[in-house]
């Protein structure tokens, strides 16, 4: 199992191995599918939606959708523009969707097509009530993170407007979950009684029940009228720093809806400044059913502390969930010993570090992200680094399999994406609920590798 | 009304307009022996239909370069190409020896140059060179491969000047460059060619190590899916015969070298690999034949054609009692799992070849198959050899180079067999000596041929023909599932097989078994949506 | 680990090795708990409660407070009443509950103590609003699931009264289950809009959150009043046909509240029994947040089917955990290869018989309950069996754990006790919910088996 | 007003009705240098006061015997009393050679004849002979133990009997009964006393294994928890010093049967060990000296007093050497613990002798004891040996056998150290030579002693002394902690350890800093808690 990976540390500044991040077309179509009534399209060659589609599938085992503009040689030297049109078209006239949420590729990128004067021609010949968006999503830049927000950015662009009058709502950008996440998110803000608009949101559209009918949009997702009510929203409120600030700035520039971003409500510290911002927009009580589960959360903690303290964990994936996994096992007194992410993000490294410092981590670890100028902060640098100094846990995605077998660690999946395993994306990590079923996963995870990996005179019976 | 055959196509493809009507129903056809039954294939998908396609990038990189163990293939590009293909496509791999060489894997490796703007603006060569020095020195392989994706052809880079600076670079090393641009071509189909060719042109040929046995053959177009390849060689050996070289599944760099010394190609794929044994037939003299591992009478009928090429009665004998011993082996469970499988049916959408090679093994199971489509097949796929002439050459294709070849001045030996054994055997109609006969022989009447099956068409097929297994891939199998119907990967055999030869037959009856019988689909309906229930109790409650 | 358990079936009918039961009294102690201001009391000596604190902390890492009489050899001899008196009157000077639940151990039962008319000497003694109830619970007989129901029944003969006006509601007898159980349970019911009365409920005495304050009540328990109105309920209905059918029984009897017993409501076709019971009461349509859920646990069964076809199960514990764990695995196309309780049922054999009859498994599977004339049917019996005959997983609770790493099977813990993890108890295994938590755990098991066992070659990036 | 010294004592025990406070005052007081200090102890507890005590058959299966690893212990009554003792208390054991000769291990396995209502009404002692005759089959044990339970007693199975049964009917088999009714007794301490009386009278000195090394010692009371036992092991290893069998941690019914051999017992635990010791004394004339290897400066006068009792030049040189050297290695970590924990205060409430020796551990991490209280002593624990001639035997106690012990006419030797060596020993302060002086030497003035302490006076006493870390068992654990007080389990070490001697004073620092700095505490407080926040927020809001 990675037999090939060497010890002794390599200096590497153009090749990537085993990378910890995506093209930025998939994050946009993920975007798209929190959207009621929407079909992404992928402006390129027909392979980028397959894959991009296949990746989501793998993660979600449910059916996503999407269309292409199937390029071909042709109008990859004559552009794309035609393609465009014909495949708006037929979009319409065969998937009868509510809106079509285009995103380019590195290959319309490349070739230049502007979008912008594409969709001009283009919305006009819409029928009534249907809608066209688009959102620039240069493979060659960012990651699949860069591709959310720039499409979430793209569907306020073309929709949210502000009428003057207020909604009283709190505009949530929820940042990149998965649907159990959204739907503890919106139960939070329920419970806190917050009205709100939360773009986007998979709950419902990536997790469908099993009813014996297909239909291609489901039930779930932000409404067109909620995104066009952004506009309106009262203030706004973005959660992870990386994924959520340019969609919380991108409000207030448009529409002056001013708002603030905070981490990932993953762990209990995160979380309390989730609901303390939903209180600071309720100005009511918190609820005795969220105390009661947050003194769960505490109870489980202290419980269990035994088991986690200490423990070195290494964290990968995206940048706010792995700022929030951190958060989350340091407050566990775990040592976050190396947390990477391959999407380049300015807040990361400030972000973690914060965090050491706030426990007062003695011992040295690596807090990392890519950058444009050097992207190999990748799998394999992750895996040398555990060569040298080993870890007890990981936390991440499917694609730190090998790496967990190769060198005889546990591995808690959590983020994205997890290929190799199901259910996952019903549950929360977010909230308290998500932070009481992540103790359970850490602490069993570390559990078990004790009673299959002691000497037999040290199984216990109790723990 | 329940409606079949071009009835029901027409009812499906008229809710297209009339443009798209145009041309899908040139893909779609009911099987009518009296028709000519000509189909259109291998041209563009429509913009913006849904189709399950891929590109020429995951064909040549994806497809035939991925397997090969020993092969470090550097995605020249951004991210995202070289993200989606890493781990293979479940071609399995592992580090092998032979003729006391080791030959490395590096599946589990994904490498990427990571393209960001500045490359594509001032382009990427000398990230690609740096990256090429990085991989030499922490891995060293023998084969190191560049495949290019969208951008790298646009700016201009050139990755074969690269490659061959590589190869002067670090002696020993064998480093191919593949201008596998995702938009070239319509469909993957593109990417096979182009990786064949430099395989054809850079790789086979180059060895020497001549096979051990009396009987060798590679296996061309089995790409050991759930260790499907690793099936037929245990087969094979069991007979007697050696497998130089599979192209690509089970092999290496190590092995392909000595491709050309095998007796036989066996080809298991269709047009991008037959293609292939075409040009080793060209440039060695060696003969192929159509096989098909995927069934147990497919299976013995290939086994069997082998015997007969080889013409060797010790052969032959030993054939019989592997197919006797192997066959009993799995008897009972074929009995049972025929005995819950008989009179039911099935559709079958995938990429090449499986389309028609799980009609054979679903036979063998007692099923019919309705309905049946390639991704990225050609006319003579669906039709057999003998439409390649009348083949209309597009736009979409023309670009996609083809080898000019000629037989090796060294290693061109076409006296593999005697002409009178060849003879007889171009008479055997039970062989197909150099020739593929398509998938219409064996589909009936009335059935349905979809090329580029797309996501509408999917659903409406399925709907009126309500099979009870649909095969596909990841991309379509929830869409079917939502609705009630099992859908199985034959793509990526849901993470299971492998199906191959005759244990594989029972494994996929089992697997297939499990589909449909698994009680989670008594439960798809909740119990009060028998309305009556609920009403009969609330008029006695209320 | 258990080098010394012999593959070759061995005859036994008086030795029991590594039980799979305890005894009465500690069940009734765990069922005093689910009722808001009580003080359990042991009426034995003071090593029992003792041992049953511990047992019941080692599970729920929990406060249990239960009391004792203290029995010393003189009490043994001449009786306990004179210990009962004091222990009464202390334990409301001291400890100021509600209500004190008494019950019996195998000392007081065997020299005869006569319960029945101590407290009738008692009761009169007490402060207005405060009250002493009673149970039989020898040790000598049946089980811990025996003491539970026992207890529950004392309760409701002491309490429980028919004033001749309907609560309109429904008397729930839910068994022995975790708080995170009680709490899905009540979830469901107001979900289906059925006014409910609960008997026994721990939600909120043994998972009490982390507050920095303890108090010996805590807000959870069914409170008395609701045990006296439980003669009043419109029907009953007991979940666990072997624990709550003699309380609806008894419910039956002294107040003539009709009702049904159905089996735990674990996986999808004992929840549909429960919600269609549930149904019937309120007579109102399902809602759609209860079919959603449903819809979300038949995806997870049907996408995750291939990894538990036909693999083989052993399942132990207390007879209706047993028989719902049974169910759920065999609705996931699994084998129940073993199945036993150590606690004498007479609906147990049947019912699990049913269970194979119905998924038509040809397999020959044991489903063996204890019976009063032989109780060998214990965790050393289960060991020989797998080693006879292995299986893929085991499901049960932690003595179990020691077979898992002698034959290297997974196990999967669930239902009492778990007494070497944590969190469990906080989450369910009833309802939709609970199967979808059992659906990923089983999944998780085997698959992070087959990823651990395989060969390199066969491990699997996308499953 | 903060209260301390018996002011508190006495503001705490106020609460209780008359009866209850006349019975407990005289179980807590407040360390007094000027008074007497005299504590009842070893007296039944009132019903219905909440007590952490457990039973006769506690002491006696759950921690003498259970420990012994080749020891079957079939529990004859219901099951309830076996269920909860599986498993041990954590006394670590393992198989063993030795000798020659295997000790298998049975602590993963439950006995129980499990009596049911016909047992109980017609008698059970069928169902154990039976129960003895299946294990024999299954286990073939050397050594079987049958220990009643409560209904045994009062229906009068006569298990001795059985056992002079078995122990004929199964030649070379080690059958012993132990009537350790739950009854018996007030505290555990009954069942060590029912236990240990066994122990002397069937076991130690029927063996005839000399130790091998010059110097060798019994450690009687140390239970290896959590491998305390062990370690201690490891370190009178490195010094030269064989240990002939613990009593009963480590230990197996093989090696006891050696003990009289060794040539000195060390004595860990408390009163029902060191009776154990003074038997050993009168038939076999060993001296026994108090040890405690909890703490480094404690395990370092115990080191050296076996030293100073061997009085070999050489074995003081090597157990000096073993000293620096182990606590070199733990330097710089003791170093660290007691950084983050000087100053802090700790409660203990433990069985036996933990409460004591915790003290000292405690003391070499800078850290001081405002509470301690044992759940089973004797006055003699906590006043010092020379009160046992004054201690009244209640009639709770005087049921439990003492054994008329005299000197045994072969094995007895009194001669192991010469009377001068004796008298030398007797003069040294540093050395207890048969002898304990109880925990109060080791308290500070106005520091409390609970025997008994309860459910109430924990909660009071902790609430007014607000100790930083409260150590007692599993039962009260989870009080403290929801009150936002760390709680260490020290029966348990709360499933870590060792922490014996020099490597586990470490240990027991680390799992205390870690306890008390661990993050969780920081959120038990929920921040919308803060009021004011909330008020200045709504002002501002509304």
């Amino acid at each position: 199992m990675l037999n090939y990976t060497p010890k002794e540390m390599v200096e590497r500044e153009a090749l990537v191995i085993n990378p910890c991040k995506t093209c930025q077309p998939v994050g946009a179509l993920y975007a798209a599918l929190g959207v009621h009534g929407c079909l992404p399209h992928s402006h390129g060659s027909q392979g980028c939606v397959a894959f991009h589609r296949m990746y989501l599938t793998r993660h979600f085992k449910d059916p996503i959708q999407a269309s292409s503009s199937s390029f071909t040689e042709g109008a990859s030297v004559f552009g794309g523009g035609s393609n465009l049109k014909t495949a708006v078209k037929n979009i319409f006239d065969l998937y009868d969707p509510d809106i079509v949420a285009v995103h380019t590729t590195c290959l319309s990128e490349t070739i230049g097509d502007d979008l912008n004067a594409l969709l001009i021609d283009i919305t006009p010949t819409l029928s009534e009530g249907k809608y066209i968006v688009h959102a620039n999503t240069p493979s060659y830049f960012g990651s699949h993170i860069h591709g959310f927000f720039n499409m979430v950015n793209g569907f306020m662009k073309y929709l949210s407007v502000s009428t003057g009058t207020s909604n009283g709502k709190l505009a949530l950008f929820p940042g990149w979950l998965n649907p159990g996440d959204y739907r503890e998110l919106k139960r939070l803000m329920t419970q806190m009684n917050v009205p709100f608009i939360m773009l986007p949101d998979t709950d419902g559209t990536v997790d469908t029940p099993t009813t014996g009918e297909y239909t291609m949009y489901e039930k779930g997702g932000t409404t067109i009228e909620e995104i066009k009510s952004l506009g309106d929203c009262k203030s706004s409120l973005g959660i992870g720093l990386t994924i959520s600030a340019p969609s919380v700035g991108f409000l207030d520039k448009k529409c002056k809806v001013k708002g603030d971003t905070i981490p990932y409500p993953i762990g209990i510290d995160a979380t309390d400044a989730f609901i303390l911002k939903l209180q600071e927009f309720s100005a009511e009580e918190v609820p005795a059913s969220v105390e009661n589960q947050r003194g769960h959360l505490v109870d489980m903690m202290v419980d269990t502390h035994q088991y986690t303290y200490e423990k070195k964990v290494a964290i990968y994936g995206d940048p706010d969930f792995v700022i929030g996994m951190m958060a989350l096992c340091l407050e566990l007194g775990m040592i976050p010993k190396y947390c990477i992410t391959g999407t380049p993000s300015l807040t990361f490294e400030q972000e973690g570090k914060s965090l050491l410092e706030k426990y007062g981590v003695k011992e040295e670890c690596k807090v990392q992200a890519a950058t444009q100028l050097n992207t190999t902060t990748d799998l394999f640098l992750l895996h040398q680094w555990i060569k040298n100094d080993a870890v007890d846990l990981l936390i991440g995605g499917t694609h730190g399999k090998h790496i967990a077998r190769a060198e005889d660690i546990p591995l808690v999946r959590a983020g994205f994406d997890v290929i190799d395993r199901y259910c996952h994306s019903y549950f929360p990590v977010v909230g308290y609920e998500g932070a009481m079923r992540m103790v359970e996963k850490i602490t069993n995870a570390l559990m078990d590798y004790q009673d299959s990996h002691c000497e037999e005179k040290d199984v216990e019976m109790v723990m | 009304m329940v409606l079949h055959g071009n009835e029901l196509r027409d009812k499906v493809l008229e809710k297209y307009s009339a443009k798209v009507y145009r041309n899908r129903k040139q893909h779609v056809l009911s099987i009518d022996p009296e028709a000519s039954n000509e189909i259109t294939a291998n041209v563009r998908t429509i913009p913006g239909i849904i189709t399950q396609r891929g590109c020429c990038y995951a064909g040549c990189k994806g497809v035939v370069l991925g397997p090969m163990s020993d092969n470090a293939i550097i995605v020249h590009g951004p991210i995202g190409c070289s993200f989606y293909t890493w781990g293979t496509r479940r071609h399995k791999q592992v580090e092998t020896d032979r003729h006391g060489e080791h030959a490395d894997c590096y599946v589990e490796y994904c490498f990427s140059t990571d393209m960001q703007e500045p490359n594509i603006v001032f382009g990427g060569e000398k990230k690609l060179k740096k990256a090429i020095e990085e991989c030499m020195a922490i891995y060293k392989p023998k084969m190191l491969s560049i495949c290019s994706t969208c951008p790298v052809g646009l700016i201009g880079d050139d990755i074969h000047a690269i490659a061959k600076w590589a190869r002067e670079e670090y002696p020993g090393l064998m480093c191919i460059a593949f201008s596998c641009e995702g938009y070239k071509g319509v469909t993957q189909s593109a990417g096979h060619h182009i990786a064949s060719n430099q395989i054809i042109r850079f790789i086979v040929g180059t060895g020497d190590h001549k096979p051990q046995k009396k009987f060798s053959v590679n296996i061309l177009g089995e790409y050991n899916i759930g260790g499907d390849g690793w099936e037929i060689e245990r087969i094979l050996n069991r007979c007697g015969i050696e497998v130089v070289s599979a192209m690509t599944g089970t092999s290496c760099y190590r092995d392909m070298k000595n491709a050309h010394l095998a007796d036989l190609n066996l080809v298991q794929c269709h047009r991008s690999i037959n293609y292939v044994a075409d040009m080793m037939k060209d440039k060695y003299g060696m003969d192929w034949i159509k096989v098909n591992f995927i069934g147990v009478n497919a299976t013995k009928k290939s086994i069997r054609a082998i015997g007969a090429y080889f013409n060797d009665p010790e052969l032959s004998a030993r054939i019989e009692e592997v197919i006797a011993d192997e066959e009993n082996t799995i008897a009972d469970e074929m009995e049972y799992y025929k005995s819950k499988l008989k009179g039911k049916t099935a559709a079958i959408y995938v990429g090449g070849s499986r389309s028609h090679h799980y009609q054979l093994l679903l036979q063998d199971l007692g099923m019919s198959t309705v309905l049946a489509g390639y991704e990225f097949a050609h006319r003579d796929d669906y039709e057999g050899r003998r439409v390649i002439p009348d083949i209309k050459v597009d736009a979409d294709s023309k670009n996609i180079e083809n080898l000019k070849i000629e037989a090796d001045e060294n290693l061109y030996n076409p006296d593999r067999i005697t002409p009178e054994h060849r003879a007889e055997l171009e008479a055997n109609e039970d062989i197909d000596l150099n020739d593929y006969q398509g998938m219409y022989p064996d589909m009936e009447e009335g059935s349905i041929i979809a090329d580029d099956l797309n996501h509408f068409e999917t659903e409406e097929f399925l709907k009126a023909l309500k099979p009870d297994v649909f095969f596909s891939g990841i991309k379509d199998k929830f869409v079917v599932q939502k609705a009630g119907m099992l859908s199985r990967q034959i793509h990526s055999y849901d993470y299971q097989g492998p199906y191959t030869c005759f244990q594989g037959a029972a494994r996929f009856g089992h697997d297939l078994v499990m589909g449909l019988y698994v009680p989670a689909w008594s439960f798809i309906k909740a119990p009060w949506k028998n309305q009556a229930t609920l009403v009969g109790k609330l008029g006695g409650e209320v």
